[in-house]
């Protein structure tokens, strides 16, 4: 077990090697400079050249790389260039932030998604069946802004349940996750409705109506554990997803999460703070994936992690 | 032990092409003909526009300078800059399909040669593809796609190539895990013991087996390749303005979803319907090229 | 026995009138089951006997209410347990019975029972549902229900989850479950069938002896007659939804009435009572393993390395003489499936196999594939082997195909040929897998097996899962092509029967080596290593009469095939001990 | 010409300033939403324009401007001689004046927190304007002392000029030359800009990274009474849209985004709404540049026939009347801006003939670069449909604001539309308009003038008019500038569509002169001069 962890780390250690290498390439050939953003509209050209040189941006990518590995492996990620503020501070003062809020919406996305899968399943063919499937449908195809505007806009403007957006108490969370968990939650209720179908065939479903047991035991205890694995392998998923792909929900609910962070200095080619989200986001994603495999045999002890 | 097998008698026809029966379901039948309006659209846009997509028109905006809504003139209403919404559509679905069917095309394509040459071949090879699409797997897709598509100038076709290359990541887990899974089956095994070389088992055997998995990834893939277009376009790496694109119609006016809903809602709608067509067809077809599905049209 | 005299009346547990099982479909109702009756009394146990599509499962679900309703229900008749009518009964009054006073046991014990829950979570759930215990009493009786199918260490099973544990195990905790609220009737639906003939053995013995003491009426589901003489009251023997006979054991066996209860009991494979053999064989090698090991890796630790493999074959040395049957007998796990595989090279292996004198290894790639043509393998599960999005005749082609051998319309006539040869039309060419029965889809395996004339086919449980009236036929096939084709078999099988009917030499494995081998005669007329002897011992005989042998009871479970890396298995030695009869010391 | 100005008490600027009418109220807290981040407090480094006015509330600079208007006025400066050769400025300090940590501000801080913006180590995006010093090319070269300012006394700087240049005292009221205390830049280092350090009216106590920051008012503030605010919020991360709504709601006082788009015919359309809001210019200019050193824009004609072609009353229609159309680089309130000239007239025709004229009577393609934020991507559209009129296809790449700069700055860009990017003036002058975006200095690799436009007698006539610093020649310097820009538009090396107006929703109860809410030089809102009501 100690083992099988570790030597995730140790791979996870190598993924984000490669992701931190192939950021960097292609923040290396992106055709804009950030030095002219820095120096601003006035600036000479040897004032240009002397950041440019302050910031080691003239040299060879290879040393460029190198150095900010170097740094890294210190724990230095560096400081912002327009920021001019650790990137560090940047991201630690808004990953909680996107943590909760990933955490909420995981959460939300199961909860909505697992009971209408499940209620899908076992009213398949039936008109609920193809009325949960069509909503599910919609749910994947809509717009994240503007369920995120219609549902902040009913519920906080219209009814005033919530405020309108902010962060920091449970009712700030409310709106956020639960506009990403009903975007979410459709992929999450056509998983499980397949996976309880085939679940529902077993012969141990059978075993246990053979028990006595009643109709709720049966799904609740024998069903739907068994039903769970593969939505467990999807959060590994959709924290990718969330990692980089929340930045409307939060400018909406004016969350102050990493994806605004990471969005503007896109615009802007902050290359440290895009390095740094990178880097956070992709660990995020792999110490994700890392504890729903770690998850998994506490749902299914026939699974061995190897 | 419960049911006999029905036991082979009946006269051995050759079943009716698979088009036939796909167009025997209903719900298929709708899909199908939600997909040829779609295409028809696209195609012939140049007909069927009422008017030419890009033209501002002086009488489309209020003097405030405010969309206008559906209307005898413009039946689908205008844009913020006064085009006819319903030509805007109609162009705009050549984009979307192109988008949606090549992206996503593409996207399978990568992620079944990369998952089935990891599960089917395994080894090195197997394993370090399986390392990168680790690798990809952790990268945010959306930083990823967004640098890809400011290096390359953003066209159609890179952006397509763009959304093909961040979304092949989890279609070759999937098809990995079912190739590995199948590449162990007695099958497969019967196909080694007769001589069958790698192309034959592949192609005749593997590819056939994955085709579920693909047409369902496939179709689920359509909404989300569009509205990752979409996305693209208002992050201004997606497909240049003017041209349409469903999704960049909703990108564009999604601030304006209360003051002109109709901006938001049809493309949406036609988004809707598109994905919703793919995936009736995709469900139909999937039961149709499944022999054990057969006789249960 | 102790079974109080009562009036014959009151003995009635369960009953059944007329019943009448039937599936909806676009053409309206068809008939499962028709016009059954059957009277079970208390401690009596009334086996019901018969092939796939008998409607035996389907009457034991019926009783259970487990129907899969909509699709299938009951449609006529009555089932009366005790005094309850059980057909009309509310599915809330149903749940209260079942588990409770009619109790089941699956085929499969590894997929009846829920692989996420631990045992001892699956008995007190079972015995909560019908009897309001605290946590603690019901993990009690759980214990006891443990302790009375004579599980080992069974406060440690409670913990362990059903991957843990071996089929006879799993089976067992399968009866403990159902005899934990003493129902008056318990099922046994193929209780056996998936066990090893050892582990059949014990768990047949096991119920008879529960049966004895708590006094439950048994329904044993079997198409095993060997299962049925050993352990049945009376008979009931089922064909195509309807009842064939009613009889005492001892007389259906004895002198059964009707022709298709005849034409069963001929069918079943009888040890002593195959037919002689054709001589066939020859004296010239055509396969010979030369201290053939299979190992599979065990990877751990931080950087998976190797620590320790499983010895699936242990060097291992035999031949195969062309034209004869060569028969692998042992239990699941002993490594006669992975000889079989090393053989058509689908395992690695290290050692020397040659066919027809050329070592394996050596060959190159256009060698290795001429020789696919001489090898074939027929697998145990047809349905797996065949490609099921193909066409029968595509399927059977393809070897043709793959080898370039004849012209498009060559192929396809020979194709035609080889279904027939294996006693099917040619009309079935465009037909899928799926749509035959099970003895079919091995028909349609062997024919393409055949399609290349190989000089060797290996038969890997290839009939295990028929029926026997199938079974026997297949059987006979493969007679009739050996003779004609002189082609050699290696026969992989658990059956003990079977192997006595079929081969011309034996080799006994256990333990990933052989234990024994020599020709039929020797090994069944003197069998001298006690495995050999226990897996005799173990096979159920089709004949009530014959006294049941006492159960050589099994030291403990199987040791394990796994060692360290470097450590292995002590080496067995085969010493002849006359006529060629190899026995390890 | 020893000219100095007096700074008098309040009193007196509240009674020379017309715009403040009633009685302002002191206390309350203010709440201002922005969308994006605050990058930056450090006066040397902000540069944006949600960071440009809370800098100017958290420090000082030795001049500053009337509030609401672009009249310069003395800051921390108490008065100002200039020399005749308008080479020497001499300022000298007000007394008393302290930084938020306590200590008195002197003549040192002034002399190190020019030279720190000067020393290419500080990065500053404001280095370029400090170019009139003497010693600047040195000190910016190498970060050495700068020979041009010196503190002879501690209530006394004196600024050597290398050259006479009447943008100076602007210069001097801009953030980048704003007063910091030495010692705590020194001892925060880079992360000054998170802990700001002033003598303004407001000190910064609290900034929640990406949540708020919150100003609190300086009790020892120099201007006694002012600021009237207790306090003000900043947050920050919100969509322009649901700010709007959270205003709507009585949540925030001021939406600092502006009223979006989307919600603007619904806000001017309810009277009620609109009462609330304030209109104002706004020293903004929007253009299109055309590259001059490439065909087919090396062509005077095809620059001309640009500027004919475009509809600007449309493109102004389009963004909701929420600007003016634009005829030449400076926008009206601009002094030097030239009232008479009509620039030229929307004509298709005429500019149909111009093209053919240069040769290309069958039109040619193109590209228009444009940041890739609403409303720019569609103006461009607009700007697209108008080429088309005249045969020219323009094929739009709508790219982020970093890749724009960059195509500009390498001049791989035959057309930019400059929304989004550029010029908000930095100071209310003429000149602003000029050197980096018109003038040959601007024309280099890199450089912001897109258009590599470079017309050697204009930027002689641009020395010369910057180097009229008498007071008493301001109009003729302005018309120096008026020349220079006219000059511009008949090269057209740009083509101005529309001078952007400023609309502000502020909360009803938030009190003041509206032109606190339109401020030229502090954007949204002039923060220390605002009160609430009630």
């Amino acid at each position: 077990m100690l083992a099988y962890i570790l030597r995730r780390l140790a791979l996870s250690a190598l993924i984000l090697l490669g992701v931190s290498f192939i950021t960097f390439v292609l923040l290396y050939v992106l055709p804009a400079d950030p030095v002219r953003q820095i120096a601003g509209r006035s600036a000479t050209p040897e004032t240009v050249a002397s950041i440019r040189r302050q910031l080691g941006l003239d040299q060879p990518f290879v040393v460029q790389y190198g150095h900010y590995l170097w740094n890294l492996l210190q724990g230095d990620l560096g400081r912002s260039y327009l920021q001019k503020t650790e990137v560090a501070a940047l991201i630690t003062s808004r990953l909680p932030a996107t943590l909760l809020l990933m955490l909420a919406a995981i959460t939300c996305e199961l909860v909505i998604g697992l009971t209408l899968g499940v209620i899908a399943a076992l009213y398949r063919g039936r008109a609920l069946d193809n009325v949960l499937m069509l909503s599910s449908f919609v749910t994947v195809s809509a717009p994240q802004f503007v369920v995120a505007l219609l549902l902040l806009y009913v519920f906080a403007v219209k009814l005033g349940w919530f405020p309108i957006g902010g962060y920091g108490t449970f009712a700030h969370l409310v709106l956020p996750a639960l506009t990403l968990g009903i975007l979410g939650s459709g992929w999450y209720a056509r998983i499980m409705r397949s996976s309880m179908l085939d679940v529902l065939r077993a012969d141990f479903i059978r075993t246990a109506r053979a028990k006595g047991l009643g109709r709720g035991r049966i799904i609740l205890g024998h069903a739907i554990p068994n039903a769970i694995l593969p939505v467990i392998a999807m959060i590994g998923i959709d924290i990718g997803i969330f990692m980089s792909g929340i930045v409307v929900v939060e400018s909406v609910f004016g969350w102050p999460g990493i994806g605004q962070l990471a969005w503007q200095a896109i615009q802007r080619v902050d290359i440290p703070i895009i390095m740094g989200v990178t880097l956070v986001s992709a660990f995020a994603i792999v110490i994700g994936n890392l504890l729903a495999d770690l998850i998994s045999p506490l749902i299914d002890p026939r699974i061995k992690l190897r | 032990m419960t049911a006999a097998a029905p036991i082979a008698t009946a006269p051995a026809d050759k079943a009716p092409s698979v088009l036939r029966r796909l167009l025997g379901r209903k719900l298929a039948l709708f899909g199908f003909l939600i997909i040829v309006i779609c295409v028809g659209g696209a195609v012939f846009a140049n007909w069927l526009a009422p008017f030419d997509p890009n033209e501002q028109f002086f009488d489309g905006l209020t003097l405030e300078g405010a969309p206008l809504p559906p209307g005898p003139v413009y039946w689908f209403g205008t844009d913020l800059l006064g085009r006819d919404l319903l030509s805007r559509l109609l162009y705009g679905a050549q984009t979307s399909l192109i988008i949606g069917l090549v992206a996503n095309g593409a996207a399978l394509f990568i992620g079944t040669l990369v998952g089935v040459t990891a599960g089917y071949f395994r080894g090195v090879i197997g394993t370090v593809l399986m390392r990168f699409t680790d690798l990809m797997m952790a990268f945010p897709a959306l930083l990823l796609a967004i640098c890809l598509a400011a290096i390359f100038q953003p066209s159609l076709w890179i952006v397509a190539l763009v959304i093909a290359f961040v979304n092949w990541v989890q279609t070759a887990r999937v098809v990995f895990t079912q190739t590995s899974s199948l590449a162990e089956r007695d099958f497969i095994a019967a196909e080694k013991t007769l001589g069958a070389g790698h192309g034959r088992i592949l192609f005749r055997h593997i590819l056939p087996h994955l085709l579920p998995t693909l047409i369902v990834w496939g179709t689920l893939g359509i909404s989300t390749t569009v509205l990752l277009e979409a996305t693209l376009s208002f992050l201004g790496v997606g497909v240049q303005p003017p041209i349409p694109s469903w999704g960049n119609i909703i990108f564009e006016n999604q601030t304006w979803f209360q003051a002109a809903p109709w901006l938001v809602f049809i493309p949406g709608a036609a988004i809707l319907l598109l994905a919703l067509a793919f995936n009736l067809v995709g469900d139909a077809l999937r039961d149709i090229l499944d022999p054990t599905q057969q006789g249960r049209d | 026995m102790t079974m109080p005299a009562l009036s014959p009346a009151d003995d009635v547990v369960l009953s059944l009138r007329d019943l009448k099982v039937s599936a909806r479909s676009d053409q309206g109702l068809i008939p499962l089951i028709e016009g059954l009756s059957l009277e079970l009394r208390r401690g009596e146990t009334l086996a019901i006997a018969g092939e796939s599509g008998s409607g035996k499962s389907i009457t034991s679900l019926a009783i259970m209410g487990l129907l899969p309703q909509p699709a299938v229900r009951v449609t006529g008749g009555t089932i009366h347990l005790g005094e309850t009518e059980l057909t009309g009964l509310s599915e809330a009054k149903m749940q209260r019975l079942r588990g409770a006073r009619i109790a089941m046991i699956f085929q499969e014990p590894m997929t009846a029972l829920n692989p996420v829950m631990s045992i001892g979570r699956q008995l007190t759930e079972a015995i909560r549902a019908h009897e309001a215990l605290s946590m603690r009493e019901a993990r009690a009786r759980a214990l006891e229900a443990l302790k009375a199918v004579r599980l080992s260490q069974p406060e440690r099973r409670l913990e362990q989850f059903p991957h843990e544990l071996s089929g006879g195990m799993r089976q067992r905790v399968m009866i403990a479950m159902a005899i934990a609220l003493k129902p008056d009737v318990l099922i046994a639906d193929e209780p056996t069938t998936a066990l090893d003939v050892t582990v059949q053995r014990e768990v047949l013995d096991l119920i008879r002896d529960l049966q004895r003491d708590l006094g439950t009426a048994v329904i044993l589901i079997t198409h095993d007659m060997g299962v049925v003489a050993e352990m049945a009251d009376r008979v009931i023997v089922m064909q195509k939804g309807r009842v064939v006979e009613t009889a005492p054991t001892i007389d259906l066996f004895d002198a059964p009435r009707e022709t298709y209860t005849r034409e069963l009991l001929a069918a079943v494979p009888r040890i002593g009572g195959g037919p002689a053999r054709t001589a066939t064989a020859t004296e010239d090698v055509l396969v010979r393993y030369q201290d053939v090991s299979v190992r599979f890796p065990i990877r751990q630790g931080l950087l998976g390395r190797v620590t320790a493999q499983v010895h699936a074959v242990e060097q291992v040395s035999l031949e195969i003489f062309k034209g004869e049957t060569l028969s692998l007998v042992g239990e699941s796990g002993c490594g006669k499936s992975t000889m079989a595989r090393a053989l058509v090279g689908l395992v690695p292996h290290s050692g020397r196999i040659e066919v027809a004198g050329r070592a394996l290894a050596e060959l190159d790639g256009p060698a290795r594939k001429a020789l696919r043509r001489d090898l074939q393998i027929v697998f145990q599960d047809p349905m797996a082997a065949l490609d099921a999005r193909m066409t029968v005749g595509e399927l059977i082609r393809e070897p043709l195909l793959i080898h370039g051998i004849g012209t498009a319309a060559e192929q396809r006539a020979r194709v035609c040929d080889l279904l027939e040869r294996v006693g099917l039309t040619a009309a079935v060419y465009n037909r899928y897998p799926h749509q035959f029965s099970g003895g079919q889809r091995q028909r349609i395996c062997i024919a393409r097996a055949l399609a290349l004339k190989p000089k060797l086919i290996v038969c890997d449980e290839s009939v295990a899962a028929l029926d026997v009236s199938i079974q026997a036929k297949v059987l006979e096939l493969l007679r009739d092509l050996q003779r004609e084709m002189g082609v050699s078999f290696l026969f992989i099988s658990h059956d003990m029967a079977v192997v006595e009917n079929v081969s011309d030499r034996v080799a006994v494995m256990y333990l990933g080596q052989i234990v024994e081998m020599g020709s039929r005669a020797q090994l069944f007329g003197n069998p001298q290593h006690p495995y050999t002897q226990r897996l005799l011992a173990a096979v159920p005989v089709p004949d009530p009469k014959r006294p049941r042998a006492a159960a050589a009871r099994m030291a403990g479970e199987i040791p394990s095939p796994v060692w360290p890396l470097g450590q292995g298995p002590a080496r067995v030695r085969l010493e002849d001990i006359g006529g060629g009869h190899l026995v390890a010391r | 010409m020893k000219k100095l100005i007096l700074s008098t008490a309040l009193a007196t600027m509240m009674a020379m300033s017309p715009t403040l009418a009633e009685t302002p109220t002191p206390g309350g807290n203010m709440i201002v939403t922005y969308k994006d981040d605050v990058a930056t407090l450090d006066p040397a480094i902000g540069y944006d324009w949600q960071n440009w006015s809370m800098i100017k509330s958290v420090f000082d600079g030795l001049m500053d401007y009337e509030p609401g208007t672009t009249t310069l006025r003395p800051g921390l400066a108490e008065s100002y001689e200039i020399s005749e050769d308008g080479l020497t400025y001499t300022f000298k300090l007000r007394p008393g004046v302290k930084f938020h940590n306590g200590r008195e501000m002197t003549s040192e801080d002034v002399v190190y927190s020019i030279n720190r913006v000067v020393d290419p180590a500080t990065q500053s995006p404001g280095q370029g304007f400090f170019g009139m010093i003497d010693g600047f090319d040195a000190t910016a070269a190498d970060g050495s002392a700068l020979t041009g300012v010196s503190a002879p006394d501690a209530a006394t700087v004196v600024f050597r000029l290398s050259r006479p240049d009447a943008t100076f005292l602007h210069v001097m009221a801009l953030n980048f030359s704003y007063v910091v205390p030495k010692e705590v830049v020194e001892a925060e280092g880079a992360d000054f800009g998170k802990k700001p350090v002033g003598t303004g009216a407001f000190k910064l106590t609290e900034w929640t990274l990406g949540q708020r920051l919150v100003f609190e008012k300086n009790a020892d503030y120099w201007i006694s009474g002012v600021p009237y605010l207790d306090s003000f919020t900043v947050e920050v991360g919100q969509e322009p849209v649901v700010a709007l709504l959270r205003a709507q709601n009585g949540e925030v006082d001021i939406p600092g985004d502006g009223i979006p788009p989307a919600k603007f015919v619904e806000v001017m359309s309810d009277p009620a709404q609109a009462a609330n809001v304030v209109e104002g210019g706004q020293l903004h200019t929007g253009y299109v540049t055309m590259n001059v050193t490439a065909a087919p824009f090396d062509r005077v004609e095809v620059r001309r026939a640009v500027n004919m072609a475009i509809n600007k009353d449309r493109i102004v229609q389009v963004i909701n009347g929420r600007a003016v159309p634009a005829n030449q680089p400076l926008p009206p309130s601009m002094p030097g801006y030239t009232k008479d000239y009509a620039g030229y007239a929307y004509d298709v025709d005429a500019a149909k003939a111009l093209l053919s004229e240069a040769g290309y009577a069958d039109g040619f393609e193109t590209e228009l670069y444009v940041m890739n934020t609403d409303p720019n991507p569609r103006i461009a559209q607009a700007i697209q449909q108008d080429l088309k009129a005249i045969g020219i296809t323009a094929n739009i790449r709508s790219l982020a604001q970093a890749n724009v700069i960059e195509a500009g700055g390498a001049g791989t860009a035959p057309m930019i539309w400059s929304g989004g990017m550029a010029w908000i003036a930095d100071f209310p002058d003429p000149s602003n308009f000029y050197g980096p975006i018109l003038g040959c200095g601007g024309a280099v690799e890199g450089g912001w003038n897109w258009s590599k436009y470079c017309n050697a007698d204009l930027d002689a006539l641009a020395a010369k008019a910057d180097s009229t610093v008498d007071p008493a020649k301001a109009d003729e310097r302005l018309k120096l500038w008026s020349d220079v820009y006219m000059g511009v538009m008949e090269d057209a090396p740009w083509a101005p569509v529309f001078n952007e107006q400023r609309f502000t929703l502020k909360s009803p109860r938030m009190g003041g002169a509206d032109a606190l809410y339109v401020d030229p030089v502090s954007i949204p809102v002039n923060y220390d001069y605002v009160y609430i009501k009630e």
